[in-house]
């Protein structure tokens, strides 16, 4: 169970790696009463755009506001859905295309509560953290990338 | 220090105004703070952007308390 | 891109191990066109029945006849959701409580197609494929699983 | 060898006819064949179970093929 009341972070320097995702995985296997996991990744594509081709995204955030979001963000998923964990990771600074920026896990004894609790937190995330992705192209220009 | 306020830019904002913090005199609500913004920093009419005091999101007119933090925050892009 | 027209294995013996997956998710880091990947596992429970409680799943399958019908549903969820990839790994054997015997795996360009292929096959691999599920007690009884 | 029918039982079916293959007489569709099992087979009554017909599910009386493959199936419990 890890419905602790205060905020954590959720903020990782650089990509995700797989390996973290792994290693989070294998972290639930004593937790024997949970029967479905669902997981959320993004990835950064390597868009062409009129300026130029993307080749990385250089993530900031007003740190402090994303993280008293999150937390609510958090709780009110766990209000909602019977939840027996949730994390959540992204990316700040340079995350290259091809690499992983965001890794959303719920767990829950029945699937659907996480398949549910997953979606919408992944467009909670991306509505309402306050963090900026700024896409570096391969013409030396950048993009502020725009969520839709 | 009393009567100012601190201003955090992020994104697109920052890049607009060329910094990432200010500090400007206190004004009672947001709308003269935003008033005072667009005059001092003119290319933020071309772009969209929200307000945030002491972290909060604000839609509509807000006073200022003392001593706010108050962050301009373009449209967000996470994930 | 993934789009073989030909059944393939889905099936692995004994569960699934977490290192598995990272080197799934690790191997689409050069398809550069996806920009979120969803991910469902299923982890044996250890539910407490009225015969004793359960201590690891024994899976068995109509083999031939399930991997015609993931195939089936494979190109049905390809020609419904604009994804790029698709994995689907399930078990056979024993697997013990705390570890995966489901690991469903979509990707796409933008994360709506990934996540809503990724819900529906979990559901139609659940209902539509012949697998069967033999709990093991901690009784030496065994009850035969029933899905919801 | 013709006039024959090759039966496979999973899970709960299989466990209650004690075995997963079978031989049968070739029987002219799917309800003679039901009726004949369930005579041979008493427990099958006491179970839920799906025919398939050369790996097809089949909800109503259909015709058997010559050296069709029949599977006998309970409720799936994948995942």
């Amino acid at each position: 169970m890890e419905k602790e009341r205060k905020p954590k972070n959720i903020f990782v320097q650089g990509s995700i790696s797989p390996e973290t995702i792994a290693k989070s995985i294998a972290n639930h296997s004593t937790k024997t009463d949970i029967g479905g996991h669902s997981i959320f990744l993004g990835q950064v594509r390597a868009d062409e755009k009129p300026e130029g081709k993307v080749l990385a995204i250089d993530y900031s955030a007003y740190e402090e506001m994303a993280l008293e979001k999150a937390f609510e963000i958090r709780e009110a998923i766990f209000a909602k859905y019977p939840l027996t964990c949730m994390h959540i990771y992204h990316s700040l600074g340079e995350v290259k295309v091809g690499e992983l920026c965001l890794f959303v896990f719920t767990s829950s004894k029945h699937r659907k509560a996480a398949m549910d609790a997953c979606d919408e937190l992944v467009e909670r995330i991306k509505a309402e953290l306050p963090v900026w992705g700024k896409e570096i192209l391969d013409t030396d220009n950048h993009v502020w990338k725009v969520n839709v | 220090m009393p009567n100012t306020i601190h201003i955090k830019a992020f994104g697109m904002v920052a890049e607009k105004i060329g910094t990432t913090e200010l500090v400007m005199d206190h004004y009672q609500d947001s709308e003269a703070l935003l008033d005072a913004l667009l005059v001092k920093f003119p290319a933020l009419k071309t772009i969209k952007f929200s307000l945030a005091i002491n972290k909060k999101l604000i839609s509509n007119k807000q006073e200022i308390p003392e001593n706010a933090e108050i962050a301009l925050l373009p449209p967000f892009s996470g994930g």
